[in-house]
């Protein structure tokens, strides 16, 4: 019997439980659920990141993903989550057809996947040996790329700090409490803005 | 057959769990009708395009490391992340706007521009 | 040595910048510092006050490094450090640096300057508290004949003069003169702010403009002085650039290797002795390579013999001069025009006596201790480019300009008036003494004066505070009322005056006017033209003057009877924090120029003295002109070996008849002055009748602005007027005429606008709305029949590119 | 240690190598995992005991006196014995799965955390370069237990409790973020190791004094630390006065506890990395190891005492910090939500923002730090040769400690 390779070992591990979660996700209809296992789904996905040598992303998955915009999304389903919108169910038919195209999707995405001989395997006993990412990371955000000589991500960087301002500015300005003109009189939940 | 636990991953692997993910994600948007749910999908869709990027810029993943994309690949799925957030930031404000006026967060209700 | 040369840049840009940090906050939050901007002034006086302490401590730190050098005259390169903080920008060969200039100059300025400004701060606090609330202008009337009020300025007040001391310490700091003149303006730009301040009376905007506008033009010559210097010399720097422990960068030859101004024109291969630069030279035509073998101005006869030579070789493009000598003329010329504006110099000085339109700590701080000595601050700087031809014409402006202030002052009613023509009086004494060589008299002068200087317009500001009126003629008897303000502003006369005990002991102003006259007579002495003596005669005569009009000041507000009884029952001792202040500036004008051995102001002063401006020198265009050594003007120690005994023995006669005479000019001026206003034995209004039309000349200001308004001000007016009709009937029928043209055309366009163009477009229109009716209804609203739209057209893209197309 | 076990397991249990590597790994593994689970659990069970007391000194009562002979230090075990024989009751309304899976979704969070925490040189669970990161990121799914219960419970009261939750932890994550970016900006790494190395030495080089930005830093990191692990004056998911008890207002016996041991692991956790960003990890005030030799270059033996007294150290700091948080509970009174969001958005977050930028510029103008730069300027003779481990720490070396 061959020795186990731990890095596969770990790597199925977390693809499994991607991969199960994302199922999940899909097939839960009670949306708090479908929070949930999403979380699962993407704190996985963050280990897998770790595996694949990326350990900066893996953390910041797990600190924005997880930590910040999951959090969010549960604020958002809390707000919002009356018993009759808990579990909104889908026809039958969108169901089969959205399996069909969702089906023709996956066979054409694995096909790409494993065309290629030289993707198939890698050398995975370097992955002990990894370095540190953050601190070229963030130097190639800021412009300099030592490890290609090449310049960096500098002006993206600072479009994503402007667009991430106008998104903060905007998200405030949408979801601000509006005051409406004339509270309906029918429905006094509406007062409560 | 050979044994799957003892030969190494390449980026074959995460693409197909990427793949997964992606689909996931699709059939997601396309089958829930809870707004957030929907946006739910799309952080799967992004995570799979993201582990592709990962796979790709990993330094060991392929047989030829010289083929990787390097620290580019951690560099996008690094304003991947980011942009995510801020989208998931400016979808939620929609959604919860759009639960104020329609008292609903079912998306097929949003159809007051349909042809 | 190199701690200095770190330490000292450090400490000096946190006493420049501290002011600038007060302004940025007061400006962003200035209204809401406390009641009314009462906090405003707390900063801003924290921030100079800690400018001062710094200097202090820059000052401690040099004494300590250089103290040892003090009070030996030296003859070699003067000690100083220099360096930039920022560039600005680098075109080419042009440099904008933010630099430093560090000397005991420097340094003596920076204190001079803090602790003058410190003291104003305070005072301020308390003569501008009128502004903390809805002030009522007194000297307004509104169009319906109301009183105008307008809400308190109080934080604006500190605001500007935070920038002022900013800008100020600046121009005093500056490594280059590029930076200099961004400071300069500065200066100008804060002077302008401050005396309109009171922006609402007409005679504040008027007065404020004529600042303006006439420092622009001395501004203008200044700028032609820059041109000068940096198209023949390709640099601003002042000092040669150093290292960072102070030493100079020397070249493999062991030459400077990047010289500043000062070694380009005295430079230490020509033991600092003035030279016309290579690079003037070229730029003049002459041939720049030769020129180190021929230009100079030895003292030995062997280079004389060679300059002469050389003259004849190139006497058709510089005339007797070596090549490029009248550049370096037009240089030092430009920068004296920027001085003559700004320290108000003949015929530049209308300004500053209107500018006694600002609030009275304005006129102490901007117009008497601090901007207008910026011009002279920038001369002394400046000493070592300056030719003895443009030295002269430094002297002669300095002399008229001393003399007719000197006169202007007598006749003057208007307390801050005297002060202001006493002021541009003063700074005439210190081009003068500037212009006939005496660097060091006129610096101390300087200092000396700012220190005395804003101490009597200080006490005056108190005096105005207290009656409310700037006329003298309505005071009188006030120092039975106001014991503090009347002992300090006596103080303040007596130390402008020069009074002091001959060869002794005195007040400042003995010391540094005695400097003066005695650097005068040394001039007139080494020079046979008895035109020369003019300057002496001049300044004697101005000590008289200054004497008799400080006192018939001090006489008039003070002693006597009240002559209006109402604003004498009304006035009072001003509050403590205004008198304070007039204290410790009543000590420093006192005790500051007293020649104690080691740390005096003098052998401070001397430390900075400009390398080779103690030789003598000779004009090269007016070779009859001679400047002899000023330290030949005062008693030679004993340890100086380079004198001769007749040198001794001239020196010590120059001294004493300085001496008697600075003596005996003062006191003749005081008792002049106390028989007419003192004892009353004199009638003045007889001498004025008897006098009138000199009266009336003197009263007028020698016609100065009558004569500015006929040659400058309605020519520009009438010609206004001409082009201004020009504008209404040509320029704008030509307008009006192209308007009926463009109207025409338009018409005819519009017709074919709304036949052809708007047909195709509804045309276009309709097919477009045809196509979207018949594609709405693929838009459903659903969301995932979009998605899997998206999906399908992906897959199905795929599929073509993988399988049809076979990309 | 997996080397090891495995090594043994061949020679003298005779395994043959394909079982004996993921045994080794996995008692290797066991062991690190009971040896952090019992600084989570022992040090819950301590601290549970410490608050009780020092509320009761705060109150002007004695606390608990009685269980274990002196002082009541059993206390905390009787209660705990008490809470496993309690019923676990779940609502009729409430889902089922979300209710009983939150609780172990807080404490796994807290615990996982104190994977990447190290606790002396080298000693830690699994080295990362990225170990404060790592920290704040699991710590932050912390908050996912407290909303998932307050959802899964089907109560107001609870649900209440988790909105706040979820907004508070949120908003707090970006002023508690700025504040460990400032120490980690001064290290120029995010490995915590390195970062505690770097502040060996006397106490002016804990980076609390590196400056004054780093000063105030500590203080807005402290408050955000608070208020990122629930504990008053922040406590607003399980305000009692208002909200019953919040988030856990349904749950009962041993899920309670849960929630309890992570909150308790939580503050423990915040402490120690107060402790390392700030007061110089595992290194005393005096470098007392250092000076009598106790390092790994005088033998395996010395270098583990060390190690033990540095951890000894670090637990003493963490556990001053975790002394501090329950008297300020017990000192201050609870804050408005809009207060507390005020305070993050207002307060903590411009004021952080302002220390980076102003310890960024104190790196950038005074390389060094404060203390090398007072030395420049020293009457006794030390020159200007500033720093040179400060070059050394930009470019931190990696994976060689172990």
């Amino acid at each position: 019997m061959d020795q186990i390779n731990w890095h596969t070992f770990f790597f199925l591990l977390s693809a499994l439980g991607a991969c199960t979660f994302a199922l999940m996700v899909v097939f839960t209809s009670n949306i708090v659920r479908m929070a949930f296992f999403l979380v699962l789904s993407l704190t996985s996905t963050a280990g897998l990141f770790f595996l694949a040598g990326a350990d900066f992303v893996g953390a910041m998955q797990i600190m924005i993903y997880v930590g910040g915009t999951m959090v969010l999304l549960v604020f958002g389903v809390m707000l919002t989550a009356q018993e009759r919108f808990v579990s909104l169910k889908t026809s039958g038919g969108t169901w089969s057809l959205a399996a069909l195209a969702g089906g023709a999707l996956l066979a054409v995405l694995l096909q790409t996947a494993f065309s290629v001989d030289d993707w198939k395997a890698g050398d995975t006993a370097q992955a002990g040996q990894s370095q540190t990412t953050a601190t070229r990371i963030g130097l190639g955000l800021l412009g300099a790329r030592f490890d290609e000589g090449t310049s960096g991500y500098l002006l993206p960087f600072e479009i994503v700090s402007i667009h991430l301002l106008v998104v903060l500015i905007g998200a405030a300005y949408l979801a601000r409490a509006k005051r409406r003109a004339k509270p309906s009189a029918d429905n006094p939940a509406d007062r409560s803005d | 057959m050979t044994n799957l636990l003892t030969q190494p991953v390449g980026v074959s692997h995460y693409m197909a769990v990427g793949a997964v993910m992606f689909v996931c994600g699709i059939v997601c948007m396309a089958t829930k009708r809870n707004a957030l749910g929907v946006l739910m999908g799309i952080e799967l869709v992004l995570n799979g395009a993201n582990i592709n990027f990962i796979a790709f810029g990993s330094a060991y993943l392929q047989k030829d490391s010289a083929m990787s994309l390097g620290l580019d690949g951690q560099l996008i799925a690094l304003f991947v992340i980011v942009l995510a957030a801020a989208e998931a930031a400016v979808a939620l404000a929609i959604a919860l706007n759009f639960y104020n006026n329609h008292h609903s967060i079912d998306v097929d209700r949003a159809d007051e521009l349909k042809g | 040595m190199e701690d200095l040369a770190a330490t000292l840049p450090m400490l000096l840009m946190g006493a420049w910048l501290l002011p600038l940090v007060s302004f940025a906050l007061i400006v962003f939050l200035g209204p809401s510092m406390g009641k009314a901007g009462i906090k405003a002034g707390y900063l801003a006086t924290a921030a100079i006050g800690t400018s001062f302490l710094l200097s202090m401590a820059a000052l401690v730190l040099w004494l300590n490094g250089h103290g040892s050098e003090l009070g030996t005259s030296h003859h070699g390169q003067t000690t100083y450090y220099t360096g930039q903080w920022y560039s600005l920008m680098e075109i080419g060969n042009l440099k904008l640096t933010i630099g430093y200039y560090i000397d005991s100059l420097t340094i003596g300025m920076f204190c001079m300057v803090t602790l003058i400004a410190t003291c104003i701060h305070f005072y301020a606090q308390g003569y501008m508290h009128d502004e903390l609330h809805e002030f009522t202008d007194p000297e307004i009337t509104t169009s319906d004949g109301g009183k105008f009020t307008r809400p308190g300025r109080y934080h604006r007040f500190f605001q500007y003069m935070s920038l002022f001391c900013f800008s100020m310490l600046g121009v005093v700091i500056s490594g280059n003169l590029a930076m200099t003149f961004v400071f300069w303006e500065l200066v100008g730009i804060c002077s302008y702010f401050l005396i309109g301040f009171y922006i609402e009376r007409k005679s504040a905007c008027n007065a404020a403009n004529k600042a303006f506008i006439v420092n622009r033009i001395g501004d203008f010559g200044m700028l032609i002085g820059m041109m000068a210097i940096w198209a023949s010399l390709g640099t601003f720097n002042f000092g040669d650039e150093q290292d960072a422990t102070g030493q100079v960068l020397r070249n493999e030859q062991g030459d400077v290797a990047n010289p500043g101004i000062f070694s380009h024109v005295r430079s230490e291969k020509n033991h600092y002795a003035l030279k016309v630069p290579a690079g003037m030279a070229m730029l003049a035509g002459g041939d720049g390579d030769h020129d180190g073998d021929h230009d100079g101005h030895h003292e030995d006869e062997e280079g004389a013999q060679q300059a002469e030579h050389h003259d004849h070789d190139t006497a058709s493009s510089g005339g007797s001069a070596p090549a490029g000598y009248y550049l370096l003329i037009v240089a030092g010329l430009g920068i004296f025009c920027g001085c003559v504006g700004k320290s108000a110099q003949f015929p530049l000085h209308t300004w500053l006596p209107d500018a006694m339109e600002g609030p009275t700590p304005v006129s102490a701080l901007v117009h008497s201790a601090t901007m207008v000595a910026a011009g002279v601050f920038l001369v002394g700087r400046f000493y070592p480019v300056f030719a003895p031809e443009v030295l002269l014409v430094i002297a002669s402006v300095g002399c008229v300009t001393l003399f007719m202030a000197a006169t202007i002052a007598i006749t003057a009613t208007d307390i801050k008036r005297v002060l202001a023509y006493s002021t541009v009086s003063q700074l005439g004494y210190m081009m003068l003494a500037l212009g006939v060589g005496g660097w060091m008299a006129g610096m101390f002068h300087l200092l000396t004066h700012a220190f005395f200087k804003s101490l009597l317009f200080m006490c005056s500001g108190s005096v105005i505070h207290a009656v409310h009126t700037n006329d003298m003629t309505e005071m009188g008897g006030l120092r039975k009322k106001m014991p503090y303000t009347a002992i300090t502003m006596l103080i303040g006369c007596l130390a402008i005056s020069g009074a002091g005990i001959p060869f002794l002991i005195g007040f400042s102003g003995f010391h540094s006017k005695d400097a003066i006259i005695a650097q005068a007579l040394n001039f007139a002495q080494a020079n046979d033209n008895p035109l020369f003596s003019i300057f002496y005669y001049v300044a004697a005569i101005g000590a008289a003057i200054t004497a008799f009009y400080m006192f018939r000041l001090w006489y008039m507000t003070f002693a006597g009877k009240p002559r209006n009884q109402e604003r004498y029952d009304h006035a009072h001792e001003s509050p403590k924090v205004m008198y304070v202040p007039l204290i410790v500036l009543a000590v420093f004008a006192v005790g500051v120029g007293w020649p104690i051995p080691g740390p005096s102001v003098t052998n401070l002063l001397e430390q900075a003295r400009p390398a080779g401006t103690v030789a003598t020198e000779t004009g090269a265009v007016l070779t009859g002109l001679t400047y002899p050594n000023e330290h030949h003007a005062h008693p030679i120690p004993a340890g100086d070996t380079h004198a001769t005994d007749a040198e001794r023995k001239r020196a010590d006669a120059i001294h004493t008849e300085a001496n008697l005479v600075a003596f005996s000019t003062a006191l003749a001026g005081f008792l002049l002055a106390t028989m007419f206003y003192g004892l009353r034995k004199i009638d003045p209004t007889d001498v004025r009748q008897q006098f009138a039309r000199t009266y009336r000349f003197l009263i007028n200001k020698w016609w100065f602005d009558e004569l500015y308004d006929a040659i400058f001000v309605r020519p520009v007016l009438v010609l206004a007027k001409m082009i201004s009709w020009n504008d209404r009937t040509v320029l704008d029928g030509i307008v009006d005429g192209s308007v009926r043209t463009v109207k025409l055309v338009s018409r005819i366009d519009n017709l074919i606008d709304r036949l052809l163009v708007d047909g195709l477009v509804n045309l276009i229109a309709r097919w477009t709305y045809d196509i979207g009716a018949s594609l709405r209804s693929v838009q459903s609203g659903k969301l995932s029949w979009y998605v899997m739209a998206i999906v399908v057209g992906t897959v199905t893209l795929f599929v073509m590119a993988s399988f049809v197309l076979r990309i | 240690m997996a080397e090891f076990f495995t090594t043994n397991l061949i020679e003298y249990v005779s395994l043959s190598e394909a079982w004996a590597t993921p045994l080794g790994y996995i008692l290797a593994a066991m062991i690190h995992i009971a040896l952090l689970l019992n600084v989570v659990a022992v040090g819950a069970l301590g601290f549970i005991w410490l608050e009780r007391k020092v509320a009761g000194r705060i109150q002007d009562r004695l606390g608990p006196t009685r269980v274990g002979g002196r002082f009541g230090w059993l206390q905390t075990l009787a209660d705990g014995l008490k809470l496993i024989t309690k019923e676990d009751l779940m609502p009729a309304a409430a889902d089922p799965f979300l209710f009983r899976v939150a609780p172990y979704v807080a404490f796994c969070a807290s615990f996982a955390a104190y994977l990447a925490l190290p606790f002396a040189t080298g000693w830690v669970g699994q080295h990362l370069n990225v170990a404060v990161f790592f920290i704040l990121a699991v710590l932050g799914i912390e908050v996912f237990g407290v909303i998932l219960a307050g959802y899964g419970s089907a109560s107001k009261w609870s649900l209440f409790g988790a909105m706040r939750e979820a907004a508070q932890v949120v908003s707090y994550e970006v002023p508690l973020g700025l504040c460990v970016i400032v120490p980690v900006m001064i290290a120029g790494t995010m490995d915590l190791i390195a970062i505690g190395d770097m502040q060996a030495g006397m106490v002016w080089n804990w980076f609390i004094f590196h400056d004054p930005f780093t000063f105030i830093t500590f203080w807005v990191f402290f408050t955000c630390a608070t208020a990122s692990v629930n504990r008053a004056p922040f406590d607003l998911a399980e305000a009692e006065s208002e909200l019953v008890a919040g988030f856990h207002t349904e749950y009962s016996g041993l899920r309670w506890s849960f929630f309890f041991m992570a909150e308790y692991g939580s503050m423990f956790l915040v402490s120690v990395l107060a402790a390392i960003l700030f007061f110089g990890g595992w290194n005393g005030p005096i470098p007392i190891t250092e000076i009598i030799g106790l390092n790994e270059t005088n033998g395996a033996l010395a270098g583990y005492v060390g190690n033990l007294l540095g951890m000894t150290n670090l637990i003493i700091k963490a556990s001053l910090g975790v002394t501090v948080m329950i008297w300020v509970r017990w000192s201050f009174p609870r804050l408005r939500i809009d207060q507390v969001i005020t305070t993050c958005l207002k307060y903590c977050t411009p004021i952080a923002a302002m220390m980076f930028l102003g310890a960024a510029l104190w790196i950038l103008y005074l390389p060094g730090g404060l203390w090398a730069t007072l030395r420049l300027s020293d009457p006794l003779g030390h020159t200007r040769e500033a720093a040179p481990d400060q070059q050394a720490a930009a470019m931190p070396a990696d994976g060689e400690r172990e």
